[in-house]
C-alpha cells in the first residue's frame, strides 16, 4: 500500500487533489481511498488530506500516520508543523516550490520539487515521481472530476505541466 | 469620526472579539460584531448561535473573545440569553450582584434567526426580556456550506437551492425578519448593514437604551457564499443600500423611520452584479427574474416609505 | 501546536479563559498579500481599525498604532478603506 | 403529616428551595408541580422568577444561561417536554450546569398517552445526566432536597432529574411530612459555581467548539463526575436521614436477606412489589426486592453485590425498546454478567397500564411471557 | 467503479429511487448527501420534491405527513439534527411510516463537534426505527437500496435509519459500483399503504389518542413488526446480492471459524479491525471479528450463535453512558448472558477520536482500560 | 341564512366533525371548525396540532372526525400539513392521484400557533405551501389545565400566571400573532371570531381560494377556562369585538379591510366582565390596570385603521 | 363499552375509521337539562346546528330535523341562539 | 385496608371528596391515599376516584379493583357501568339519591341512600356509614382543603348535612 499525505491550505485544492490522484490511480486498476481532514478552519488555514493506494481493496478507516508520501501544496507550512512527521528514512517529500526548503533540506527523506500552479499538476508531478499511472490516467481523472468546472484541454495540459515540472 | 473614537473608548483596550479566530479572509462578521459591541458603553455578555460566529472564534482550548460569552446550541439562543437575563435579575433582587447595568446581547446568523431560532426569539420578545438580538444575516447557511435560509433572496444559487439546467435558484422571496420583529411590538427594531457602521453603532445605542427587547437584523457579508473578492464587500453592502434591496430603517417604539434615503434609485442588477451567487440571473433568458426581483424591491420600498410617512 | 492535555487537567465544562499567547497565529492564513503603512499619510480615521475582521489592524487610545501581522490575513480591506492610500497591499 | 401528592410536595420543597429562576413550560402529569408553585409565588411566597417559556426545547436552554450565569435553576417536564429538551439536556451535563429537573414519567408517543412509563427517562439514559427514581410523595420531597444538594457538589456538578411516575404519584394524594423551612433551607445551603458567566472582571468563552483533539476528554469529565455521584447520594442520604429519619440511596435492598429470588424494579411499582414480596414471605417463599433508585448513575456493584446470593432474578422494566430488550433488564443483566444466576426480564405498565399484586405473583410464578398485562401473547420471552 | 464518497453514494442511490418527497434540513457531516442530490435535481435528473425545511423536528413531521399521504419519502440528517427530531422519530415509528433516512453519524453537543461517534444512533435506540450500520461507501449505496424494500414491505412498515459514519465514511472517496438506474428502480419497485391519509373516498383519523387501555397493545405493534424485520432484513440481503454479488446481512462474521478470540463493533471501524484479524491470524492469533450491521433490530440470536465457540470476547463501543456502560457491550452481554464467555467492553473513538490498528492490537492485548485513546486513564475497566 | 344553507350543502350529510367527542359542554371549538371546513366545497384533508380538538376528538378506537384527520404532535401541525401537501403536489404531477382539488387545513390552539409551533408555521408561510392554518384562539393552554400562553391577554389569571396576594395574572401583553402571519406577506390573512360564524365563513373561502397560505386567527372561547357558563360564549365574543379587543378584519394580498366596524365604542369592561379569569381586574384597587389595557386596545384599534385607510 | 382487543386485532398504527355505532354516547354528560322543541316555531334558520358543539342539532338537506340526545351535552346554547324560541332546556 | 371507589362525572368533585374523606381519615390516625382516575374527559364524562384507608402506611399504587365501598355521586352513572363490579357480597353501596336505582336494588350488596348536594356532605354521609372520623375531623378536613374556595361554616354545615343525611 502507499500512503499519501497533502499538506495545504483550505482553499488550495488538497482535497480535490487527493481524490484526482486516487482517479487516476483507479484508472491505472488500482484500490484507492481519498479523503481530507476536517475541521472548523476557513481558507487559508492549513490542512491535511490523505490518499490511499493499493493492489487489494481498502478496508481500513483512519488516518494516514506513516506516509510513504508526503505532497507540501504551500511551501510556507514548513514552518509551521513537521510535515515530514511519521515518515519512514527515505520517505519522498513533493514540495511545490522551487528550491527545497531549508527545513527539509535536513531531513533523512528524498525530496523533490515542483512548482505547480494548481492541483491537477501537482497530481502530475507526483504521478511523474511514482511512476504510475500514466499522464494519460491523470488527465482523464482530471476531466472526469473537474470537466464541470474547466475546460478540458486546459486540464490536460496542467496535467502535462506537473509531468514535466 | 467622533463617533469611532467613543468606540474605540468602549473598548477600553480590548477588543471584545480579539484576533485569533479562524473566520474566512474578510468575513463580514467581526465589523458587526465589533460595531453592536463597542457602541455599549458599560459591561456586556454576549450568547452566540451555532454558526460562522460561534465555530471559527472558539476552538478548545483557545477563545477569541474578551467578554464573557456563551454558546449553547444552535436553535436557542434567544432563550439562552433570556435565561441568563432572568438569573441577572433575579440576583440583582437579592443584592447577590452589584455594580454596573450588564447589558445582554445574542448574536445569530441569519438560519439563527429566521429559520431555526425564530421560535425562541419570538418568545423570548413576547416575554420581554432586556436584550439586545442581532441577527448578522449573510443570507444563508454559510457554516455548513451555503445552504439556502428563509433569509436567502429569491433567485440566489445555494448548494440546496442551485441553479443548473433546470434550476433557478431560490424559488421563495426571503422571509421579512425585521417586519417579523416589529409586529412584536417591542421597544426597538432596525434593519441595518455591516458596511454602515455609523448607522448601525447609531441603531446599536439605541437598541442598548431600550427598556425591554430590541432586535438589530444586519446585512452581512460572506465572500465566500457570496462569491466576490473580499475587497469588494464594500461596493457590495453599498449596492444593497443604494438599490434598496435592503432599506436602512427604525421602528422606534412602533415609530417608523427610514434612517438613510438612497439619493439614486440604482437599478437591482447593480446588487446582482459581482457575486456568483446572482451569475445566472444575468444571463439574458432570465432577464424577466430580474424584472420581478425589481418590481418586488419597488412594492416594498413604496410600503416602506407610506410606513415612515 | 501546544501540547495536548489529559482530561483531569481540563477547566470543568470546558470553560475557555482568553489568553493573548494560546490565540492561534492566523496571519499565516496569509496568500501572498500583506498589508503595508506609511504612517506619514495615516490621519488616525480609525476606518481600518473598525474594517479589520481580524483585530489585526490595531489602535491605542483612538490613534491607529499598526497592523499585527500575525493575526492579519490579507483580505485587502484595511487598504480598500483607508482613505489617505496609507495601506498599500504588498507581496510577502 | 399533611395529605399531598407527589407534585403538590415537590411543589412545597421548590418552596423551601426558592430556586432564583424557574424557566418551565406545562405538560401532563408536570403540570400539578408548576401550578402550586406559581401560585406559591403569587401570593408572594417565594422570591423566584418564574419564565414561561414558549417550549420545553427553551425551558432547558433557559435553565442553562441561568445556571452558568450564578443561579439556582429549577424546572420540571414529562414525556414529550423531556423528548423535545434531550438535544439541550446532554448539553447542559456537558456544560456541568447543576439543574434539578421534576420530572413527571409519561410514556412517549405515539400514539399520545398521558399516563406513566419510563419511557421518557430512557431517552435520556446516555446524557450525562443524573436521574433519580421515587416510590411515593414523601421521598419525591425528600429527593428534591438532595438532588439540589447532590447536583452542586462541585465534585459533582450535573443536572439531576427527581423522577416520580406520573399520576400514580404525581396525582395520589398520600401523608407527607416536610421539613420546617429553616431546616430545608439549611440543608440546601447556597448555590456557587466556580465561573460564572455574569464575572465581567473574569470573561470566559464557555460552550466552545471541541475538535477529536478534546472531545473525548471533555465529555469523560462527567463520567468521572457520575463516578463521584455513586458516593455522593449515600452520602447525602444519610446526612439528609438525620433530619428526616428516611434513609434514600442509590439502591434500596428490601427483605434481600435469605432470598432465593429477587424482583427488581423502580418508582411507584415497588411499593406494590413490597406487598407481595411480604405475602409471599408469609407463605413461606424466600422472595425479596432490589429498588434501583439510583438508574443514572447506575449503581452497577450495589446491585451485584445485593443479589449475590440470590439465584433467579425478575427485572421489571417499565419501558420497551422495539427490537431489543428492555433497557433496566438489559443493564442488570451487564450487571451480573458471569454471575451464574438466573435472569429473567419483563415489561409491564407502558402508557399507565396497570400492574396489581395478582399480575406480579403470575410474574414471579412464570405465568406470564416478557410482556406483562398486555392483551394476547407476544411470544416473546 | 466509480470514485464516491458515502454521501455521493447515498446521493446517487436517492437519485435512483427517486422519491416522491425530501424533507430535510443541512447539518455536517450530512450536507454532501443532500447537496449532491440537490444538483442532481436542479439538472433535471429527478422527479422529487424537495422540501426545505425550517428545522430537522419539522423535517420529520413534514415527512411523517408525506409518507402517510402516500408519498415516497426519505431525509437525512446528523447529530444534533437527529436529536432535535427525536420526539417525532419514535412517532413515525408508532404511525408506521416507513420513511427511508440516510444517518450521518456524528458525536452529539456538548461540546459541540462535528466529528463522528455513535451517540446520535444511539440517542433514538427506544424509538421503533430501525438502523442499518455501513462499514464503507459501497455498502453505504447498497444498504439504501435494502432500506427502501425492507421500510416499505407490508409486514415490517418502519422508518430505516441507514447509518454510516461520519466524514470517515460520508466524506471518503472510494470505488463503488453502482446498479443501473434500471435495475435499481425495478429492485425498489413502487411505494404503497394501506391507508392513505389523501384517500377522500375512505376518510382515516390518524393518531388518535390511547388511554392505557390501548397503548401497550399499539406499541407491541412495533415490536412485532422489528421481529420479523429481522428475517426481512437477511432475505432482501440474499435478494440484493443476486444484483449485486455483495451480501449484507444482520451480521457479518469474519474469520471466526475456530477463533477463540471475537472483537464486536460496528460501523467502518470494521475495516479497520478486519485488517488488525488478517495479521493476528497470520501470527497465528485464533481471533475473529463479529460486525453488528442491523443494531435494531438488534440481532440478539445472531449474536449469541455466531458466537458459540469462541472463549472471550470484546465489544467496541462508539458511543458512551455516563454512568453506565458503552450501550453496544450492555446490549452484547444480555445477548451472551449464561454463557460463560468472558466478555470486554471498551469505549473508542468519540468525537472523532482515531482508531489506529495499533490501538486495537493494544485492546486485545488488553493493554487498556475501558477508554482507548483517551489521554490519560480513566481508571475504570 | 343563504350562507348556512351553503355550508349545510357542503357537508354532502356528514359533518366534517360529527358527534361523539368528549369537548366539553359548550365548548367554542367545534364552531370554528364546522364553519370552516364547512365554507371549502371541495374535499378536504385536516391536520391537528396536540390540543383539546385533538385530545377529546379521537381516542382510539373511536373517532369524531368523518375527513381524513392526520395527528402528529403538538408543535409541527404546519409541517406536517406541508409534507401532506408537498405529497399532494408530487403525486397529482405524477398523476398518481386524480380528482377534484384537495384543500389542505391544520387546526391548532394558540399555543399550538403563536408559542411551540410558530416556528414550524413560519418555515411552512416561507415556502408558500398551499394550505389554510386556522388557529383556534381561545388564549391559553386549555389541555393542560388553563396555563398561560402568547396569546393570553394582559391582566388574564391562568395557573401559570395566577392572580393572588401579589400576582395580577399575566403581566405581558398578548402576542400579535395576526399581525406576525401579516408580516410573512403570504397571500391571505384574517382575524375572525366563532360567534361571528358569517364573518369567518367568508374569510375561510377565501382562504380556500388563495393561491398560496392562508392564516386564520379564530377567537374562540373556553368557558371553563374563561370562566363562564356556556350559554353566556355569544355575549361575550360579542363583547371582545364590539369592545374592539378583537377587531374582526383581513388582510388580503396586502390590502387590510376591517370586515365588521363595531357600531358605537363599548367599554372594555364589557368584555372583562362575567368572566372568572379577568374578576380581580374589576376590584378597584385595579382600576389602573384596566385603564391600561383600555388604552392599549384605542391604540391599536387606530393602527390598524390607518393600515385600513 | 366494547371488548378491548388484543394487539393483534388492532389496525396498523392505530388508523381509526369513522364508525356511527362506536362513537361514545356523550349525551350522558348532560347534567339535568335537556332541550325540547317545538317544530312548529322551528323556521329552519339552522342556526342551532351552526351552533351546537356536538352536531346534536341535526339537519337535512338544509333542513333541521331534530336533536340527537344520545350525544347532546345539554349546554343551553341553540336555545340561546334560536330565533324563535323553538328550543326551551327542560329538565330531564 | 378499606378501599373506596367514588363514581361520578368530572366536575362533580369526586377528586375532591376522595382527598376529603383520607384527609378525615388522616386526622383520625389512620394511613390513608386518594387518587382520581384521569383521561382526556371533560365536564360531565364518567369519571373514578378512589380512597384507601388503613391502619399502616399504603405502599401499593395500582387503582382500586375490589372495593369494600362505593359512592355514586351521580345515579345516572348506574346505567352505564356496573358500579359494583369487582365488590365481595354484602361490600358497601352509598348513592347520592333519594331511593335505591332499581339496577341496584337486585346486587347482593348493602345498597344506602344519602342525598347530598355537595361534595363534603358525601365525605360526612360515607363516614357516617364507616362509623368514622368523627364529623368534626371531616369538618376540619374540609375547611382544611377548600377553605380558601368556600366559607368555613357553610363547609362544616354540609358535613353535618352528610351525617345525618
Ligand atoms: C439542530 C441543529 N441543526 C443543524 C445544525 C447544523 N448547523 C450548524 S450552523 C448551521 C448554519 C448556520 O447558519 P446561520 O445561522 O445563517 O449562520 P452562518 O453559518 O451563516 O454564520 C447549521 C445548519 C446544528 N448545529 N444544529
Ligand atoms: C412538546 C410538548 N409539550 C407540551 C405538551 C403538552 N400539551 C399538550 S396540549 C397543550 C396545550 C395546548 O394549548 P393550545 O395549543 O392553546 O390548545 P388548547 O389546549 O387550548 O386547545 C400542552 C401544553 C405536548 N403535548 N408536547
Ligand atoms: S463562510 Fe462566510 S460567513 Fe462564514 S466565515 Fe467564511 S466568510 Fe464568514
Ligand atoms: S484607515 Fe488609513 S488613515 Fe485611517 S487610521 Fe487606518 S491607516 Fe490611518
Ligand atoms: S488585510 Fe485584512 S486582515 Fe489584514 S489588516 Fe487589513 S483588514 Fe485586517
Ligand atoms: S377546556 Fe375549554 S377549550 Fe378545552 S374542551 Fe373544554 S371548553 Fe373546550
Ligand atoms: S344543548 Fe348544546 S349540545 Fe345540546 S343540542 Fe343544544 S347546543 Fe347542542
Ligand atoms: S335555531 Fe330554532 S328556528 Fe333555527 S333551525 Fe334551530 S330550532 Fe329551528
Ligand atoms: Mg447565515
Ligand atoms: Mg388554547
Amino acid at each position: 500500500m502507499i500512503e499519501v499525505r497533502w499538506h495545504a491550505r483550505a482553499g488550495q485544492g488538497a482535497k480535490t487533489a487527493a481524490q484526482l490522484l486516487a482517479e487516476a490511480m483507479l484508472r491505472a486498476g488500482k484500490y484507492v481511498q481519498a479523503f481530507p481532514e476536517y475541521g472548523p478552519e476557513r481558507r487559508g488555514a492549513p490542512m491535511r488530506a490523505y490518499t490511499r493506494i493499493d493492489r487489494q481493496p481498502i478496508r481500513r478507516h483512519d488516518s494516514v500516520t506513516h506516509p510513504d508520501v508526503v505532497v507540501v501544496l504551500d511551501p510556507s507550512l514548513v514552518h509551521e508543523s513537521d510535515v515530514t512527521d511519521g515518515m519512514e528514512e527515505g520517505g519522498l517529500v513533493l514540495v511545490n516550490a522551487t528550491t527545497v526548503p531549508p527545513e527539509l533540506s535536513g531531513a533523512n527523506v528524498r525530496c523533490v520539487t515542483a512548482e505547480a500552479s494548481v492541483n491537477v499538476a501537482m497530481a502530475g508531478a507526483i504521478a511523474a515521481a511514482l511512476g504510475e499511472p500514466s499522464p494519460n490516467d491523470v488527465a482523464d481523472a482530471a476531466v472526469a472530476l473537474l470537466g464541470k468546472k474547466a475546460d478540458a484541454d486546459a486540464l490536460r495540459a496542467a496535467a502535462e505541466e506537473g509531468f514535466n515540472a | 469620526m467622533a463617533r469611532l473614537k467613543r468606540l474605540a473608548e468602549n473598548e477600553h483596550g480590548v477588543a471584545p472579539l480579539g484576533s485569533g479566530h479562524s473566520l474566512c479572509q474578510g468575513c463580514g462578521i467581526p465589523l458587526v460584531v465589533r460595531t453592536v459591541l463597542d457602541s455599549i458603553a458599560g459591561p456586556k455578555v454576549v450568547v452566540s448561535a451555532t454558526g460562522c460566529l460561534e465555530v471559527a472564534t472558539t476552538r478548545f482550548p483557545t477563545t477569541a473573545w474578551n467578554v464573557p460569552w456563551l454558546h449553547v446550541a444552535f436553535e436557542n439562543s434567544a432563550a439562552v440569553v433570556a435565561g441568563a437575563e432572568s438569573a441577572y435579575r433575579a440576583l440583582r433582587r437579592r443584592h447577590a450582584v452589584e455594580g454596573e447595568e450588564i447589558t445582554f446581547v445574542a448574536f445569530a446568523g441569519d438560519g439563527g434567526t429566521y429559520d431555526i431560532g425564530l421560535q425562541a426569539l419570538s418568545g423570548a420578545l413576547e416575554r420581554g426580556h432586556r436584550f439586545i438580538f442581532c441577527c448578522y444575516d449573510n443570507e444563508a447557511y454559510m457554516n455548513t456550506g451555503v445552504q439556502r435560509s428563509g433569509a436567502t433572496p429569491f433567485g440566489a444559487s445555494t448548494t440546496t437551492s442551485p441553479s443548473g439546467k433546470v434550476g433557478l435558484g431560490k424559488l421563495q422571496e426571503r422571509k421579512d425578519m425585521t417586519a417579523i420583529a416589529v409586529a412584536h411590538h417591542v421597544p426597538y427594531v432596525a434593519q441595518a448593514a455591516a458596511a454602515h457602521w455609523h448607522d448601525l453603532a447609531r441603531k446599536a445605542e439605541k437598541a442598548a437604551a431600550a427598556q425591554g427587547p430590541a432586535f438589530l437584523n444586519v446585512l452581512s457579508d460572506c465572500p465566500v457564499g457570496w462569491g466576490h473578492e473580499p475587497r469588494e464587500f464594500k461596493r457590495i453592502l453599498d449596492a444593497a443600500v443604494e438599490t434598496r434591496f435592503w432599506p436602512l430603517y427604525e421602528v422606534d417604539h412602533g415609530e417608523y423611520r427610514l434612517t438613510y434615503e438612497p439619493t439614486d434609485r440604482l437599478p437591482v442588477e447593480r446588487w446582482l452584479e459581482g457575486q456568483k451567487r446572482f451569475a445566472h440571473l444575468l444571463r439574458p433568458e432570465n432577464a424577466d427574474l430580474v424584472k420581478h426581483i425589481q418590481h418586488r424591491i419597488d412594492d416594498d420600498w413604496d410600503a416602506l416609505v407610506a410606513c415612515c410617512a | 501546536m501546544p501540547e495536548l492535555r489529559a482530561w483531569q487537567e481540563l477547566p470543568l465544562g470546558g470553560v475557555v479563559t482568553p489568553d493573548e499567547d494560546e490565540r492561534p497565529r492566523t496571519g499565516s492564513y496569509r496568500t501572498g498579500l500583506r498589508p503595508e503603512v506609511d504612517m506619514s499619510k495615516c490621519v488616525n480615521c480609525l476606518l481600518c481599525w473598525v474594517y479589520c475582521p481580524d483585530n489585526a489592524a490595531r489602535q491605542e487610545a483612538g490613534h491607529f498604532t499598526h497592523i499585527e501581522l500575525d493575526f492579519c490575513k490579507g483580505c485587502e480591506i484595511c487598504a480598500e478603506v483607508c482613505p489617505t492610500g496609507a495601506i498599500q497591499m504588498v507581496n510577502e | 403529616m399533611q395529605l399531598l401528592t407527589g407534585g403538590e410536595a415537590v411543589a412545597h420543597a421548590m418552596r423551601q428551595i426558592d430556586p432564583d429562576v424557574v424557566p418551565v413550560y406545562p405538560i401532563t402529569p408536570q403540570t400539578p408541580i408548576i401550578q402550586v408553585f406559581a401560585s406559591l409565588t403569587a401570593d408572594g411566597r417565594d422570591h423566584t422568577e418564574i419564565v414561561n417559556v414558549e417550549s420545553e426545547h427553551s425551558a432547558m436552554s433557559a435553565a442553562i444561561g441561568s445556571a452558568l450565569s450564578g443561579a439556582r435553576t429549577m424546572t420540571a417536564t414529562s414525556s414529550q417536554g423531556l423528548a423535545l429538551m434531550s438535544e439541550v439536556v446532554y448539553i447542559a451535563a456537558a456544560m456541568r450546569a447543576p439543574i434539578v429537573v421534576a420530572l413527571g414519567n409519561r410514556a412517549l408517543s405515539g400514539p399520545i398517552n398521558i399516563h406513566c412509563d419510563h419511557s421518557d427517562s430512557m431517552l435520556i439514559r446516555d446524557s450525562g445526566a443524573i436521574q433519580l427514581f421515587v416510590e411515593n410523595a414523601q421521598e419525591a420531597y425528600d429527593v428534591m432536597l438532595l438532588a439540589v444538594r447532590l447536583a452542586e457538589r462541585e465534585d459533582v456538578m450535573l443536572p439531576v432529574f427527581v423522577c416520580q411516575d406520573g399520576f400514580t404519584i404525581t396525582h395520589s394524594a398520600e401523608p407527607v411530612r416536610l421539613l420546617s423551612d429553616a431546616k430545608a433551607s439549611r440543608f440546601v445551603g447556597d448555590y456557587r459555581i466556580p465561573h460564572s458567566l455574569l464575572d465581567v472582571a473574569h470573561p470566559t468563552s464557555q460552550g466552545p467548539f471541541a475538535m477529536p483533539d478534546y472531545y473525548f476528554e471533555l465529555r469523560h469529565q462527567q463520567v468521572a463526575a457520575m463516578e463521584r455521584a455513586l458516593e455522593a447520594i449515600d452520602e447525602l442520604g444519610h446526612e439528609l436521614s438525620r433530619l428526616t429519619g428516611r434513609l434514600y440511596t442509590t439502591v434500596e435492598e428490601y427483605r434481600l436477606d435469605g432470598a432465593e429470588h429477587a424482583i427488581v424494579c423502580m418508582g411507584s411499582t415497588a411499593g406494590t412489589v413490597k406487598d407481595v414480596v411480604d405475602d409471599l414471605r408469609d407463605e413461606g417463599e424466600r422472595i425479596g426486592l432490589l429498588r434501583v433508585c439510583s438508574y443514572r448513575p447506575f449503581p452497577e456493584q450495589g446491585v451485584r453485590d445485593a443479589l449475590a446470593a440470590v439465584d433467579a432474578v425478575i427485572v421489571l422494566d417499565r419501558a420497551d425498546a422495539p427490537g431489543a430488550r428492555g433497557p433496566l433488564a438489559t443493564e442488570v443483566a451487564a450487571a451480573l454478567y458471569g454471575s451464574g444466576i438466573r435472569l429473567r426480564g419483563h415489561v409491564y405498565g407502558l402508557g399507565g397500564r396497570e400492574l396489581h399484586p395478582e399480575d406480579i405473583r403470575d410474574v414471579i410464578e412464570g405465568r406470564c411471557d416478557r410482556y406483562v398485562g398486555l392483551r394476547s401473547e407476544s411470544w416473546l420471552v
